[in-house]
Parts: C-alpha cells; sequence; structure tokens
C-alpha cells in the first residue's frame, strides 16, 4: 500500500510529512532504549512479511500486516513503517522521499487506531478476541485505504475514479489480512503471548 | 532472495557522498513533486535520464523497475482522459476525452518516472547503511537512525529464515491457493517468523547491553566532501531554482502544448 | 552400485552449482532401492544438504536426470509427486515447524495431500503413538526442546507416510538419550528405506547397512566404510567427552 | 578452589531459578583467578548459558553473591561496570553483530565507554589488526561466512579491553579451519583469563589449562577432568569420523 512519487499535490505531500513526523516522534518518545532492538528487528519482520504474496483467485496481493503491527508496537508502529517503507523504497522503489510521510501516515495511522481499538479486546474470551483480530486486520487496511483514496482526491478532485478503484481494489485485501490478522494473533497468543499488548508494559 | 541490484555500480555517481547524493535527491525530488509545467517535467525526465545514463545502470534492470510503476500508470491513463472536467478534444461513442485529462495523466507520467529514476539512480545506489548514516548527518534523529541500520542489517537473516519456512511448508506438498488453510499457514509461517525475531531482539539487546549500550548512538560517519561533490550540488540547485523560475513563470521556456 | 528394477530413488550423473558459483554436485550417480539404509558422512560443505534439496527439488540440478522408479523427474509437479514419497528431515527442526501445537504441525502434511480433516487427525495420531509422543498433540511447539522437536519433525514427515525418508544431520545438537532414542526408532521402521547424512559416525554404524562418503561432490560407493568398534583407553574418568 | 586475593570473580553459592520454574544454577561455588584459562563442559540444557548471563548480570540471581575483586556486585549500575571487564562472546555471532558494517560494530563497544570518535576508531583498527581482521572493517556483516562473523564478533568484545573474557560454544558452527585459528588466537592472548563453555572437548584441551563439568547446576571442581591422548585403531580407513 503505497502511493508512487509525483502523484500528490504539494499540500497533501505537506500533510503527510506533518502527521509522520508528529507521529514517528511520539513512537521514539516511547520508544525506550530497552525496546530499540526489539522495534528494529520487528521492522526487519515486517519488511521481509511484506514481500510474501499470497493467491487470491488468479491473482497474488502482497500482505500488508499494519493491524498486526499496530497490535505489536503501538505507537512505536510509527517509525517501525517508517523504517521498512524507506527500505521498500531503497529496494524496490516503492515511494520515494516525498510520498515517505504520506505512506507512512496511510500505514501507521491505522496502525495506532488498530492498537487502541482493538488490543484491549485481546485478552478477553477466546471469541471476542478472534473478532478482534480479524477486525483489526480488516480495519486498518481498509482505513489505510480510506486514505490512501482521500489522498489521491485532495490532492486533486478529478482522482475520484482513480481514488475509489484504488479503494476499492482493497477490498479483497482487506478480507485476506483480516484473516490473516486473526491466525496470526491466535498464533502468538498461543507461543509467545508476552509480544501482544496488555501482557507486558504498555506501547 | 533480497538484493541490492544497483549498488555495486562503478560510475562517476559513486564518486559522490552519500551525503551529496541524499541531499540532491531530496531537493530534486521536491522541486519536481511541486511541478506541474510540462515545459519543467520534460527537462526532469531528460536530465533523470542522463543521470541513469551517467550512472552506467544496466538499462534492462532500470526498466524493470519502471515496470513496478505500469499497473498504476496504466490505471491512470484509463481513466483520467475520460474522467477529467475539461475541454473535450475527442468523442468516441459515449467516452469524451479531455485535454485537461490528457494532460494531467501526462504529467503525472513524467513526474513519476523521472523521480524513481532520480532515487533510483542516486539512493539505491548506495547501502542502506550509507543512507542512514546520511539522513543522520542531515539531522534526523539518531534513535531512528540505530532503527534503521538494525532493520537494514536483519532483514537479509530474516528473509532467509522465511525462504526455508517455506520450503519446508514446500516439502510436505502445501500449495498456495484460495482457501482458508493457505492463509492459516501463512499466517503461522508469519507467526513463527514474528517470533524468532522477537526472541532474537531479546538476544541482540542482551548483546548491546554487554557492550555498554545506553540509549545514546554515536554515528561514526563523516562525510569528507570534496568540489566534485560540491559541484554537482551547485549543478542541482541550478536546475531546481530553473526549474521553480520556470514553473511560476518568472521565466518561460518554448512550451510544447 | 548397480540399478535394479526395485530402484525407488535413481539419480544419473547430476551436477549442480549456483549461478555463477563453484560446482557443488559433480556427476553425481546414485541408486536407492527399496529397503535400502545407507549413511553418507563428509566434510562440511561438500554438498549434502544440496544433494537432499536437488532430490526433491528445492533447488534444480544443472545437468544430469533424476529418476523415481524409472520415471523422469522434471516439472515441478512431477516433484510434488515425488515428495509425498520422499520425506525430507532439516537439520534444524525449528526451520520445519511453524505451527502452534505438535498436533497441527503433524496434520499439516496430510491435509495438503488432500486428506479431509478426520482422516489427517487419526493419521497424526497414529504417527504420534509410533513414536511414544501421544502426550505431545496439544503441547506448543515452540517450546519443547530441542530434542522434543526432532522428533516432532519426525512426526510431520512420517505423516506424510513417505517411502523413503532423507535425513540431514539428524542428531545435530541432540542429547544423548535422544539420539538412542532415534537410533531404536529407525531400526523399527522395518518398512522404510532411508539415505542419513551425518557427522556423527557411531550413528550411522547403528543406524545403516552402508556408509559411503562423499568427496568433491559425489558419492563414492567403491569405497565403502566399514562397520567396526574403537578401543581406547582413558587415563581419566568417564566423563562425556568427544573426540575429532 | 580457595580464593585467593587475585581472584577476578568470584561466585558464592549462586543459584537461579526462573519464576516458578526449576532450578537451573543451584548453590553454585565457583572463583576465576588471574590467568586462568578453564573450560566447562556439560551437557545440553545444564544451565552454562544461564552461568553467563548471570555473571554479566544478564538475568538476576535468586540467590549468592558475585563478587568482582572482593566487590559484591548488586545493582545494575554495578553490573555495567563488571561488563566493561568480562566481555561475554554470544554463541550465535548474529546476535552480537548487530551492525550492518563490521568496523561500526566493533567500535560500538568503546563509544559507549565514552571513548571519543577517533580512540574507538583506533581502538577498532587495532583489535582487527591483532585479529588478522584488518580487511575486514568495510565489509558488510550479513554477507560474512559464519567463521568470520565469529571471529568479528570476538572483535567486538576485545575492544571492550576485557580483563576476562566468556566463551559460549565458541566453536558451534564453525568449520575447522576457524577453529584452529580460534585456538590459535586463544594462546596468543597472554593478558586474558577465561572461561570457555564447549562440547568439544579437543578444543578444551587446546585452550585451557583446566577443564570441570557442571552438573546438576553446579561446577563440580573437585572432578578435574585431565588432559589425555587417545590411542585407538580403525579396522578401516582414514575417513574423517567422530567418536562420542
Amino acid at each position: 500500500m503505497h502511493i508512487a512519487e509525483g502523484v500528490l499535490s504539494g499540500p497533501v505531500l505537506a500533510a503527510g510529512f506533518a502527521i509522520t513526523v508528529v507521529g514517528v516522534g511520539i513512537g521514539l518518545k516511547k520508544l525506550d532504549f530497552e525496546h530499540i532492538a526489539e522495534t528494529g528487528m520487528m521492522a526487519a519482520a515486517f519488511f521481509v512479511a511484506s514481500l510474501v504474496h499470497v493467491p487470491i483467485g488468479p491473482a497474488n496481493v502482497h500482505l500488508i500486516l499494519n493491524g498486526v503491527v499496530g497490535l505489536l508496537l503501538g505507537w512505536a508502529a510509527f517509525p517501525a513503517i517508517a523504517t521498512a517503507l524507506l527500505l521498500q523504497a531503497v529496494f524496490f522503489q516503492f515511494g520515494g522521499f516525498t510520498s515517505l510521510g504520506v505512506n507512512t501516515a496511510i500505514m501507521a495511522l491505522p496502525a495506532v487506531a488498530g492498537y487502541y481499538l482493538f488490543a484491549p479486546l485481546l485478552n478477553k474470551s477466546p471469541k471476542i478476541a478472534a473478532g478482534a483480530a480479524f477486525a483489526c486486520g480488516f480495519t486498518a487496511v481498509m482505513l489505510g485505504a480510506l486514505l490512501l483514496g482521500g489522498a489521491l482526491f485532495l490532492s486533486d478532485e478529478n482522482f475520484l475514479e482513480v481514488a475509489s478503484i484504488a479503494v476499492s481494489a482493497h477490498i479483497p485485501v482487506m478480507i485476506i489480512e483480516g484473516f490473516i490478522t486473526l491466525f496470526c494473533i491466535g498464533f502468538l497468543k498461543k507461543v509467545r503471548p508476552e509480544m501482544l499488548p496488555g501482557k507486558e508494559n504498555s506501547p | 532472495m533480497l538484493q541490492e541490484t544497483f549498488i555495486s555500480q562503478k560510475s562517476l555517481i559513486q564518486n559522490l557522498t552519500p551525503w551529496t547524493r541524499t541531499l540532491a535527491v531530496i531537493i530534486s525530488s521536491t522541486v519536481i513533486a511541486l511541478s506541474n509545467n510540462l515545459s519543467v517535467l520534460l527537462p526532469a525526465l531528460g536530465t533523470a535520464l542522463l543521470l541513469v545514463s551517467v550512472a552506467g545502470l544496466d538499462f534492462r534492470q532500470v526498466g524493470r523497475r519502471l515496470l513496478v510503476l505500469s499497473g498504476f500508470l496504466l490505471m491512470i491513463w484509463l481513466i483520467l482522459p475520460f474522467t477529467y472536467q475539461g475541454q473535450i478534444v475527442w468523442r468516441i461513442s459515449f467516452l469524451s476525452v479531455s485535454h485537461e485529462g490528457l494532460l494531467a495523466a501526462t504529467r503525472l507520467t513524467l513526474k513519476t518516472c523521472s523521480m524513481l529514476l532520480i532515487f533510483l539512480t542516486l539512493i539505491s545506489t548506495m547501502s542502506t547503511a550509507d543512507l542512514a548514516h546520511a539522513l543522520h548527518s542531515l539531522k534526523i534523529p539518531a534513535k531512528l537512525v540505530l532503527l534503521l541500520l538494525i532493520t537494514y542489517r536483519y532483514i537479509f537473516l530474516i528473509e532467509d529464515e522465511l525462504q526455508t519456512l517455506l520450503r519446508a511448508a514446500k516439502v510436505r506438498n502445501f500449495k498456495p491457493g484460495t482457501t482458508l488453510h493457505c492463509y492459516r499457514t501463512y499466517a503461522y509461517l508469519l507467526g513463527m517468523l514474528f517470533v524468532r525475531a522477537a526472541e532474537r531482539a531479546q538476544r541482540v539487546h542482551q548483546a548491546m547491553l554487554c557492550r555498554g549500550f545506553n540509549g545514546r548512538f554515536h554515528s561514526l560517519r563523516e562525510y569528507h566532501n570534496r568540489s566534485l561533490d560540491y559541484g554537482f550540488l551547485a549543478l542541482v540547485s541550478i536546475i531546481a531554482v530553473l526549474m521553480t523560475l520556470c514553473e511560476w513563470k518568472v521565466i518561460t521556456l518554448p512550451t510544447l502544448f | 552400485m548397480h540399478q535394479t528394477h526395485s530402484a525407488i530413488l535413481s539419480l544419473q550423473k547430476i551436477s549442480f552449482h549456483y549461478p555463477n558459483g563453484p560446482t557443488v554436485i559433480n556427476d553425481l550417480d546414485f541408486t536407492l532401492n527399496k529397503g535400502d539404509r545407507i549413511g553418507l558422512t563428509a566434510p562440511n560443505g561438500s554438498g549434502k544438504s544440496t544433494l537432499f534439496h536437488l532430490i526433491v527439488g528445492l533447488l534444480k540440478t544443472s545437468s544430469g536426470r533424476i529418476l523415481c522408479e524409472d520415471q523422469e523427474i522434471i516439472k515441478e509437479e512431477d516433484f510434488r509427486q515425488l515428495r509425498r514419497r520422499v520425506g525430507l528431515l532439516f537439520q534444524d527442526a525449528d526451520d520445519q515447524l511453524f505451527f502452534p501445537t505438535v498436533l497441527e504441525d503433524v496434520a499439516f502434511g496430510p491435509l495438503n495431500l488432500g486428506k479431509s480433516k478426520e482422516e489427517a487427525l487419526t493419521i497424526s495420531h497414529q504417527v504420534l503413538q509410533r513414536l511414544e509422543l501421544v502426550d505431545f498433540a496439544d503441547r506448543i511447539t515452540f517450546k519443547l526442546s530441542g530434542g522434543e522437536k526432532k522428533l516432532v519433525a519426525l512426526a510431520t514427515v512420517l505423516a506424510m507416510e513417505p517411502d523413503v525418508l532423507l535425513l540431514d544431520e539428524p542428531t545435530a545438537g541432540l542429547d544423548h538419550k535422544t539420539k538412542l532414542r532415534l537410533i531404536e526408532l529407525l531400526n523399527n521402521f522395518t518398512d522404510l528405506t532411508y539415505l542419513i547424512v551425518s557427522h556423527e559416525f557411531d550413528f550411522l554404524t547403528a543406524t545403516t547397512n552402508h556408509i559411503y562418503t562423499m568427496e568433491n561432490g559425489t558419492i563414492l560407493v567403491d569405497e565403502e566404510l566399514h562397520i567396526h568398534h574403537h578401543e581406547h583407553a582413558h587415563r581419566s574418568g568417564q566423563q562425556p567427552h568427544r573426540h575429532i
């Protein structure tokens, strides 16, 4: 989920940067030195995980996983996602410096939102926890897609159709990410619950 | 396999310090991002192509990277000319193509392509470690730089682990498909990747403690810019200023449209 | 080694090198007949793991032919069929296990082979029983000890009901007790054909009928190593120690 | 073992158990004197790595005292001071090399000890020179081989200029050549006191003066293993093999 460079207008790029600077600032502030290695390593793991393509019908989509990132890292999702996106730009030229702010905001805002909305539910009954995990994966992609569409539309009102196609193209991804998040969180809950929020310290 | 395709290129570009290259990309891509005038964007693409050839990059590899944009650009060209409000130039049955739509699609194509090429030529040809230190000397917070360095260090290792797990799945006859079983398998596989990452992070943190880490990070790199660097930055700045003046119609070049 | 009609697996002059890399496997000829229990011992980096990866198609040979019961294995689909019959036990069990619980991990293979959930569970329980791991079914795989993981990994392979087992350094990192258990298990698998790569000569003598060496990317079948005993005296102690 | 005034490190009846877990280290007494070169050998899971983690304060003892030159180490700040003097070489070099390039990894420790950039670089170059790794300074960590990583990890530890080295299974996964190099290096460190945990008896005999075993969470200093040679005959071959 990223917007290439050269698509968005100046004000939208600036707004994206402003959000990202604030988000990364909060994330870094909350990130004590005990968790730097952990956050760096998780950013690396998410970067690698996003290389995985999962099939949907005849096509493939690559995973976004911002829901999982949010649940595991809280506000540290901002610096972690910014880092992973910068690496994606360097390795694959997905985006560049000018779009880094907007792209980080598109993925990290929903991640943090997912953290606040759904993390508290993960410690409830298995059914509620599973529902929350699915909803988190689904919502994080949905919000991301809406932000992406919004960024396009605000750049130029004539991008409306492009924006709506971009958003609707993410609908199957939302469902897949819902399931992936559901199973992934279920896995972590069994195998290493201390990675999930509320088990250790706050974000 | 994760590869840094353009990193080992030897050329004039490699003689510039990472600091120079990073700053040059920040300046030039900001100017291009804010430009809309075709008489600015066409020369921009020309300059970008010139850079690519100076850098001596493999054109096939570069083309492959441009293909990344093709899906998006195709969508732009299939939609924008028909939906953009403006003066109609063609009418094909119920579809009408607007002059502004064509212009917008052209503009977008020029911008994305030239920006991708500039980034590719100046940034993707250096190691991310160099980029991290360059960003540090451009006042990016040390904590973020340290994060970037650690992440870069371990992506190769984790990618290796991913490939091994995927092989293990393959050996047990796993075949991806649009099924819940497939999604569950991928989710568990990734979960395992995260668990291993977290366990390694714990050991890495311990290793950092053993070496006296207390949260402060000191970058060792210093960039000794030479006249080549200043010359290059001066050139980039002059072009940037000319483009900006042109964009604001302070000066005009012969327009093509 | 002569090829007979009962050759399950036959490698004919296979070679492998990484792109622009040195040759790892070099004109290797080898035949595995039904019932064979063969050990391979060789120095590090002599291409043993590569050989196993070539057999199951995780790597593609640069030249040569791989045959399974006289049928040449060429396409990925052929290898998919082959992998049902040839089970590979990875050197590091952690690389092989990625499900939350032991039972899910063991059932993964059968499910991939198109078995129903019930069938997969039945098979998994049977395999776990056979390996005396029934109590492990609901344990979290990741939290098991190294030795336990190795046995579970073996269970995941056996659940695919293979005819041939390829074991890559099965004793690496195992404690003595687990090694003995593994020896016992392998000796009980009377219906299995297997090929074991290992540094540990004693383990190979206990589990295989023939031991060959690998050198320069090929298997030296002419220089079979004979099973023999070691007598030697220690001036000090019954302490566990290792000779190299 | 008797405590003398030259004891660098002294462990007095230390115990450790994980919360609600079994006891891993049990009333362990041990003294390391200046110049000691001691090997520890023990079965898997006997708490060797735990012992090292306790010494440098990565884990906190449940009871007992740790003294460094007669000064008790209690607070995290004490351990921070201790870690300048006691360098721990991790089992997996990938855990210890967390920077993309070799030089910044080696210089990280000295910088944290408050050295200036120039001093840190000088020290790093010296250490790399000492280990004959000068050409490695600008190499990318993840592209190094396993053996190279191990040597660079050793360099990162030595750059802190410790008095004592703790080496956790230093030969794990190393090829023969690197093992020999490591033996040579350790024997050249005449100014170092060290404690090595290893499975490989031959490595310990080549690098240490005393070898003890660990059992039930404690070090058996009474049952020192003596360095001795093995004579035995093989009926077949000069093939490399290993005895257990």
